[in-house]
């Protein structure tokens, strides 16, 4: 039990100190930059250790000594104990679902089977959902404790968008989990494992298309990132953060590039297969046509988890371009598009997967 | 040979459906993306000779060519046995349209032109960077073709130009906060200031100014004829 | 600059009102009509305040002047008799002609009807002038200075505010205006 | 506010209703002007607009300095245009003076003002993608303006504070390789066009964001005085370079897009769209500019002389020292004109009265953004706070020729 | 008396009229270098050609020879005038160096005006031969610069010298090209008119060493004003720039130059160098703070506490020695002023002893022309309203202090540390109160109780009587220096502390009084207020 217990803090250290926070971290770098490359910029790249500038990383570093060494002021009208906690409950929320996404496939050590996921739960998809919408919170008392207009505005735009999305989100994952029977995410990543005519992979971005499409602009509506930023809206409303400065802004941001990652390790979970590489096995490549290249099971464990670190960082690319390149909704189009638009779309879906499993 | 013409457009179900637009749009910055990241690859490993990656410059270790009309800071030209070549002549002020122009004249016995500025100042606070006076003046003297655009300081009296700046603008360039405290040799060689290399160094006289400054700064306005009293 | 000049040989630019609708204009508004020209191919009419509403009716309805492009005014400060100008530019976009209409104020009585039930664009240029030459415009439905803020003093463009006039600070810190300083130009009214 | 706007009754703390300031510094208002804005929640109930934030008392300095260095205030006006305003205010002059500007001056004034007129629309659509999130259009657009400073650099020597025209002319000769270099720069700006038409011109965000937002009706626009793009999006036929035709906009073969609804996404479309007809008229400006010739008016008592004959002769000397003086410059005969250009934002008129002095009695500028603002109010009473963002894009205040 | 027609319009002159001055009569200015109406005609520029056709034929002729007859016609811009003026144009140029930017002439130069009126055209005459070089920069006089190369040989200055002063100092040798105005042999241009030949010259030839590159005449304001240096009151015109003096008030002086004002009564065109050089007086030497004694020790004050000091001892002593007040006015003073000291201390303080001459007044030299003996320039108005009261025998002021007579005084203007000597100070301290009110510094010491800086003439409006007993006013060019007050508004205030209210308490109000009472004064122009300078033809070139 003793082991049990060192074993999850230890994967928890590890994920937390080694994937999360470095993944975010970077990610602060990969959005000045990869919007830059986009933009025909060169981005941000005068931060300097020893005459080293190595393309602007070191920003990184002194992006977080700004924001940490800057004043953190409170400002008078606002709640002081709602507006201290607020950026902790987004941060919180956001880490919190890395707890059940299987990032490998299970290792076998010294006989012992150690799974590559904090916590196996039985309910692993429900508490994506449940924790995903506890974000909500840290929106709704960012804004309120700010005691300001805009941040009000904001917040009242995060509530509805937020919980509006969420309903589209559970719909839109209601098909992968009718295509692979399993709330445990292990064994819908597992599921995704197999292939069709031995040679395209039952993915759910397969499996279930329109599930895709609907569960990614979901997902970033849950970010609160362009072009789903209405909460924020800069040019608008300025947004719930608004009084925010210096370390406790930081955290706001921080908890955006969290949700980020997350967000991505989700779409390559559910819908792409998780750590599995196409066609390869726990012994090796078995392709459609019979042939087998055998590889060590180590070098399988290696791949398996490549995989999974590559679709993620392809995912975290793919919401910065499009955070660069849309326009912003408006509010009401926003809801529009989700309980009119979307909403109908995922129960059809639902209906549908129901009646062809059944079938 | 004007017409109207009507240009309206027309929802199609292809901006109904979201997806294609966005699609488009993505593909469009995505394109961007890897077309600078391969321009950005190859110059990083040697290829330099094709488009750079990006329009923007690494300012300002890198300065885009400027032209030669650009309007950038003044100087006054000097003859070439280092006299200046302004006469005082008060065109470059009468045409100044921000009154930051200021020429204290006096006779100066060793040109033939008579008279010479004792004091010049330009006010760069109040300067518009027209080129009126650069139009105005008569004697080729004054010029705005320094190239030197970035003009900082956290003190206005560093915005004054006055005489021996005006004939030789390199010791101004380190008024900027960041400069403070370091010698001219530490500054030059990171900044754009190697601009100047076209601006030829001279020698300048400015002997002739040491009695009329020292009198200025007397206070005494020379003598005149006795007055009434 | 004196002496010989070349005459002045100015092809007109656009189209301008012509002499027919100065005509109409004389015959339905008579003495009302203090003058018009014809300089460098503009037309221009100078009329009594009194018509000032009606004319712009008529412009507008019967002549079909759509626009008003431009309302302002001129200090004639020292130059002529009466101190103020107000002068309409006034366009007919189906007719493609203009018009310039002038009205002389005497500065006691610098005040004009409103033209804000014609054109909504008069709303704005009214307040305009209103703040910059003090000229007033009876029955406008918000008459407040528009470019300047409402504690300044005077009126700027008249030609005897003084170009190098003093406002008294405004704004916190200084107390309420006690603490606005005194100089010999600051702004007299 | 509630105080001015009458009926509404004041907001108390139990109000439903809220006062927002947005501006004088916001997101939004690219420029600097401040909307008072009153809220139903998300919906604009009342609104005030407040401008005057960058009046610099243009008139008032005009007055006070000779004809030939108002052009430094006057490039100020519309600051993403400036040439459009140089000649503008110079013809009315030369209108003054009766002078007629050579034919290679002319040219060169209308491909200038061609260019000027794709730096301001550019600048628009940059601003109105940008505010509604899509800041890489921005980026884009942006970098196609940057270029065309980079050729009027070279052109006049400065890059927004351009000071190009004088009276009678051109204050510089076009540099060698100039239309060569404007060519080139051409397929780049088509490039760019083309991405920002495939990037918005069909997303559906985008135009859910601009399509029936902001439309007012051709009767609204007339009374208000609307000119220009926003005009002609509404259906309006007015552009003064038709109706109007100066300098030689008459021997150039231009289109005029025009669009119906006058919303926010005609606006766009009216723009992009002239983009491209201006570059047409560059291209055929350039075409037809002579070779040789002066750019300015050969006439001693308007134009100082060329500087060879000022450094070498007494003639020359004594034409330059007439041209600078005071009591000896330039002094218009007593008169008053209007002339009206095709601005940025529409019509761009300059009402100048002389009496005969060598400062201008009045300079009058009809700032053509200015009706569009005020009509702002209408466009977004009733509509939701978002909606500001485009609309007020669209309308491109401009705040340097609305404050003045 | 001829009739003719200039220009196609028909004008009568009185016979014997020039031709150019018909034309003026006519409103058309002919252009021209040597004509001047107060000197004898030389005709040698041949600027003033113009078209005379009579009895069918027609010739161009210099007008400034012409006399004007009968049956005329007059031509002034024809083809063949306007031909003729740009070949004189043309010629005059030949060899003109290119100074215009260290001439102090550009700007008010004829050759710049006409050139740009009448020659506007390059003809690249001299491109193959080299300009004639000629002296530059001669010291001629003390006041007067001379550069051979600009002259134009109009010899204006030489008929001045010669017709005017009678000194004959100047000359023009050699022959054609090599034609150069020169100084008569031992002699130096130093006689007490000289300033005049600068305007005079129509062209930079002769500058002004004292205005020698002090500022450009365009920047320059004028205001009308009349000379304080004798009784002669000649119409003179300072020339001002207050624009920069901020920038360099250690250098900074207001009157950049004094040019005379043409009057046909007074001093014609003329004025004599005493008077012209005379402005620094303006800036220079002046009292610009009130100064208050107490226990014998001298200290700078405001205004407020000088006044009251002042008005306090004043009404000590009037109500306990009321005859041992007297006051001295000065003949310095314009007329506004003197009035309201008299209304003060005269007819509401009723003081009884006041006069306005001094037992050691100095004189000055007179001469035939312009200067004047007497050196106050208002005492003949002095004399109009009536100063001279109680017995205060003649100007006596010392025998009357001795005597003990006098025991406390206001002084106007009057230096009197300076002009009566040692003993006079020891006289003063005898002095109960002593007030000055001067523009001033004077050496008075602790001897004054109060001191109160006036304005000068160019400081104030106002008027003067000359020593024909003509009335002329003159305008305020600018600010008083320093803290210094207009004399009627000092004397407003003081009387105000005082508790009197004036009869009349504003300068409008005093000059209608002025006018009511003094014929001299009657329907005078009011000068306009201070003007940009126009160099043209402020004064007759």
């Amino acid at each position: 039990m003793l082991f049990e217990i060192l074993l999850a803090l230890v994967k928890v250290v590890v994920i937390l100190l080694g994937v999360i926070l470095p993944l975010a971290a970077l990610l602060t770098w990969a959005e000045r930059k990869q919007s830059a490359v986009m933009q025909d910029r060169i981005g941000a790249n005068r931060a300097d250790i020893l005459g080293l500038r190595v393309w602007g990383l070191f920003n990184i570093l002194a992006d977080g000594i700004k924001a940490f060494s800057k004043e953190d002021w409170v400002p008078p009208f606002a709640n002081r104990f709602l507006f201290n906690i607020a950026p902790f409950v987004g941060l919180f929320a956001a880490m919190v679902t890395f707890a059940v996404i299987p990032f490998g496939p299970p290792l076998t050590i010294g006989g012992r089977e150690i799974a590559l996921q904090v916590a196996d739960l039985n309910v692993g998809f429900l508490y994506i959902l449940a924790f995903g919408s506890m974000g909500v919170y840290s929106v709704v008392l960012a804004g309120w404790a700010s005691n300001n207009k805009f941040a009000q505005l904001g917040a009242m735009r995060g509530i509805s968008q937020m919980i509006s999305y969420e309903v589209v989100l559970g719909l839109s994952l209601v098909g992968i989990v009718l295509v692979t029977g399993s709330v445990r995410l292990p064994e819908i990543v597992a599921a995704q494992g197999q292939h069709w005519f031995g040679w395209i992979p039952k993915w759910g971005v397969f499996t279930q298309p329109l599930a895709f499409l609907l569960f990614l602009p979901a997902a970033i509506a849950e970010t609160k990132r362009v072009p789903f930023d209405i909460p924020e809206g800069e040019s608008e409303i300025i947004g719930y953060n608004l009084e925010y400065s210096g370390a406790k802004f930081a955290l706001f941001l921080l908890g955006e590039f969290m949700e980020i990652v997350v967000l991505a390790a989700l779409v390559t979970t559910l819908f792409f297969g998780g750590w599995q590489v196409p066609w390869l096995a726990d012994t090796g490549f078995v392709l459609g046509n019979g042939a087998t290249l055998d590889l060590a099971p180590a070098l399988v464990a290696v791949l398996r988890l490549g995989s999974f670190l590559l679709k993620l960082l392809f995912f975290c690319w793919l919401q910065l371009l499009i955070r660069w390149t849309l326009p912003r909704f408006r509010f009401d189009h926003l809801l529009r598009l989700g309980w009119k638009e979307m909403l109908p779309l995922a129960l059809l879906n639902v209906v549908v997967t129901a009646f062809v499993m059944l079938s | 040979m004007a017409r109207f013409v009507n240009v309206d457009r027309q929802a199609t179900l292809k901006t109904a459906l979201y997806y294609p637009a966005v699609w488009t749009g993505l593909w469009i910055t995505a394109r961007h993306f890897f077309v600078n990241m391969g321009r950005h690859t190859l110059h990083a490993i040697g290829l330099k000779g094709g488009k750079p990656g990006s329009t923007t410059l690494q300012y300002p270790e890198v300065m885009r060519p400027l032209p030669r009309v650009l309007r950038s800071l003044h100087r006054i030209k000097v003859h070439e046995d280092g006299r200046p070549k302004c006469t005082a002549c008060m065109l470059c002020e009468t045409a100044c349209p921000d009154f930051c122009i200021s020429i204290t004249p006096m006779e100066h016995d060793g040109s033939p032109e008579e008279k010479a500025p004792a004091e010049f100042r330009i006010d760069l606070d109040r300067c518009c960077f027209c080129g009126f006076c650069v139009e105005a003046c008569p004697k080729d003297a004054i010029y705005m073709d320094t190239q030197i655009m970035e003009i900082s300081s956290d003190r206005r009296e560093n915005f004054i130009l006055r005489l021996p700046e005006l004939l030789d603008p390199r010791p101004l360039l380190c008024t900027g906060p960041e400069f403070r405290g370091k010698s001219v040799e530490k500054v030059l060689p990171h900044l754009s200031w190697r601009r100047l290399d076209h601006v030829t160094p001279v020698r300048v006289d400015l002997s002739y100014r040491t009695e009329q400054l020292a009198r200025l700064h007397a206070g005494n306005p020379g003598t005149r004829p006795a007055g009434l009293e | 600059m004196s002496g010989t000049r070349t005459e002045r040989t100015f092809q007109a630019t656009g189209s301008w009102a012509g002499p027919e609708l100065v005509e109409r204009i004389c015959e339905r508004f008579e003495s009302a009509v203090l003058g018009q020209s014809e300089a460098f191919g503009e037309r221009e009419v100078t009329v009594r305040r009194e018509i000032w509403p009606t004319l712009a009716r008529w412009l507008k309805e019967d002549e079909g002047f759509e626009y008003l492009l431009d309302l302002t005014a001129v200090d004639y400060l020292g130059l002529r008799p009466v101190r103020f100008e107000v002068v309409a530019h006034f366009y007919s976009l189906s007719g493609n002609r203009r018009l310039r209409v002038c009205v002389p104020l005497q500065e006691e009585r610098a005040e004009l009807p409103t033209l804000t039930g014609l054109w909504k664009a008069a709303d704005w240029y009214e307040r305009e002038i209103w703040d910059l030459y003090g000229i007033r415009f009876a029955g406008h439905p918000d008459l407040r200075r528009l470019l300047l803020y409402d504690e300044f003093k005077g009126h700027p463009l008249r030609k005897d505010y003084k170009m190098k006039a003093r406002q008294p600070l405004i704004g916190p810190g200084t107390m309420g205006g006690a603490a606005s300083q005194s100089r010999e130009d600051e702004a007299d009214v | 506010m509630s105080e001015q706007s009458g009926g509404t009754p004041p907001i108390t703390a139990h109000s439903t209703e809220m006062t927002l300031n947005m501006g004088p510094s916001h997101p939004t208002t690219h420029g600097i002007v401040r909307l008072k804005v009153r809220t139903q929640g998300e919906e604009i109930t009342d609104c005030d607009i407040e401008i005057g934030y960058l009046h610099r008392g243009f008139e008032k300095m005009c007055e006070n300095h000779p004809w030939n260095q108002c052009v430094v205030y006057v490039d100020r006006l519309n600051y993403v245009s400036p040439i459009i305003n140089d000649v503008g205010y110079h013809m009315a002059v030369e209108k003054l003076l009766g002078l007629e500007v050579p034919v290679r001056g002319q040219w060169l004034r209308m491909l200038t003002s061609e260019l000027m007129r794709i730096c301001d629309h550019q600048t628009c659509i940059a601003a109105s993608c940008m505010e509604l999130g899509a800041f890489t259009a921005f980026l884009y657009l942006i970098k196609g303006r940057d270029l065309i400073w980079e050729v009027l650099e070279k052109i006049c020597g400065a890059r927004v504070t351009t000071s190009y025209t004088r009276i009678g002319g051109l204050a510089y000769e076009p540099y060698p390789g100039m239309k060569e270099e404007i060519l080139e720069l051409f397929t780049d700006l088509r490039d760019i066009n083309r991405e920002i038409d495939l990037l918005m011109s069909d997303n559906r965000i985008f135009i859910d964001r601009t399509r029936g937002v902001g439309a007012l009706d051709r009767a609204t626009c007339l009374s208000y005085g609307f000119t220009g793009p926003v005009a002609r999006a509404a259906g309006i036929e007015f552009d003064v370079r038709v109706q109007h035709p100066y300098l030689l906009y008459n021997q150039v073969d231009f289109d005029i897009p025009v669009c119906s609804s006058g919303d926010c996404y005609d606006r766009y479309l009216v723009r992009l769209h002239e983009m491209e007809q201006s570059l047409r008229i560059v291209e055929q400006s350039l075409a037809k500019l002579p070779t040789d010739g002066p750019v300015s008016a050969p006439d001693a008592r308007y134009t100082a002389p060329p500087k060879e004959q000022v450094y070498t002769r007494i003639e020359g000397l004594m034409n330059h020292f007439k041209h600078h003086m005071w009591d000896h410059m330039l002094a218009p005969p007593p008169g008053a004109v209007y002339h009206a250009v095709e601005g940025g934002n529409g019509e761009l008129g300059f009402y100048l009265v002389s009496t005969g002095g060598e400062q201008p009695w009045k300079v009058r500028c009809r700032p053509p953004c200015f009706g569009i603002t005020q009509a702002l109010k209408e466009m977004i009473i009733g509509r939701s706070i978002a909606d500001v963002v485009p609309i007020f894009g669209s309308i491109n205040m401009i705040g340097g020729e609305l404050d003045r | 008396m001829p009739k003719l027609t200039i220009d196609g319009r028909p004008v009568e002159v009185s016979s014997g009229t020039r031709l150019i001055e018909a034309c003026k009569q006519a409103g058309v200015v002919v252009p021209h270098f040597c004509y001047h109406p107060g000197l004898s005609v030389a005709g040698n520029c041949r600027m003033c050609m113009v078209e005379i056709e009579m009895g069918g034929r027609s010739r161009v002729a210099a007008s400034c020879v012409e006399p004007a007859l009968d049956g005329m016609t007059i031509r002034t811009a024809s083809a063949e005038v306007l031909d003729t003026r740009q070949g004189v144009m043309e010629f005059l140029l030949l060899n003109h160096p290119i100074d215009c930017p260290y001439c102090d002439c550009a700007g008010e130069c004829k050759l710049q005006d006409y050139y740009m009126e009448w020659g506007a055209i390059d003809t690249g005459s001299r491109r193959e031969t080299e300009a004639v070089h000629k002296p530059k920069r001669q010291e001629i006089g003390p006041h007067v610069m001379l550069d051979s190369e600009r002259c134009v040989l109009c010899s204006r200055c030489v008929r001045f010298c010669q017709e005017v002063t009678g000194t004959h100092e100047l000359g023009i040798e050699e022959r054609g090209s090599h034609s150069t105005l020169h100084l008569a042999e031992g002699k130096s241009l130093d006689n007490p008119y000289s300033g005049n030949v600068v305007d005079l010259c129509p062209v930079g030839a002769l500058t002004d060493r004292d205005f020698r590159f002090q500022r450009r005449v365009w920047f320059l304001r004028k205001a009308d004003s009349i000379c304080p240096g004798c009784s002669k009151g000649c119409n003179l015109e300072l020339q001002f720039d207050e624009q920069r003096d901020y920038k360099n008030p250690a250098s900074g002086r207001r009157v950049q130059r004094v040019k005379p004002r043409f009057n046909e009564q007074v001093n014609q065109w003329w004025l004599c160098d005493r008077g012209r050089y005379g402005y620094p007086a303006i800036d220079q030497g002046r009292l610009e703070q009130p100064r208050v004694t107490r226990d014998s020790q001298l200290a700078l004050t405001d205004w407020e506490d000088a006044l009251g000091e002042a008005a306090r001892h004043l009404d000590d002593e009037l109500r306990r020695h009321a005859d041992q007040t007297a006051v001295l006015f000065s003949p310095d003073m314009s007329c506004e002023d003197l009035l309201a000291a008299r209304s003060l201390f005269l007819d509401q303080l009723k003081v009884t002893r006041a006069d306005y001459q001094l037992e050691l007044d100095p004189r000055g030299v007179e001469d035939g022309l312009l200067m004047k003996a007497d050196l106050h320039p208002n005492r003949a108005g002095c004399a109009a309203l009536g100063l001279k009261r109680g017995a205060f025998a003649d100007g006596h002021l010392l025998d009357e202090i001795r005597s003990g007579r006098v025991r406390s005084l206001v002084c106007f203007h009057w230096d009197l540390p300076a002009l009566l000597g040692a003993e006079a100070r020891e006289l003063l301290t005898h002095l109960r109160f002593l007030l000055v009110i001067t523009p001033r510094e004077q050496a008075w010491d602790t001897l004054a109780h109060v001191q109160l800086p006036a304005a000068v003439t160019a400081e104030q409006s106002g008027s003067f009587i000359n020593c024909d007993g003509l009335g002329q006013r003159f305008q305020a060019a600018f600010a008083p220096l320093g803290a210094a007050h207009r004399g009627v508004d000092l004397l407003l205030e003081l009387g105000a502390r005082l508790g009197r209210r004036p009869a009349q308490a504003t300068l409008d109000a005093l000059v209608k009084r002025l006018e009511a009472e003094v014929p001299a004064l009657r329907g005078l122009q009011m000068p306009l207020a201070p003007a940009r300078h126009v160099s043209k033809e402020a004064a007759p070139r």
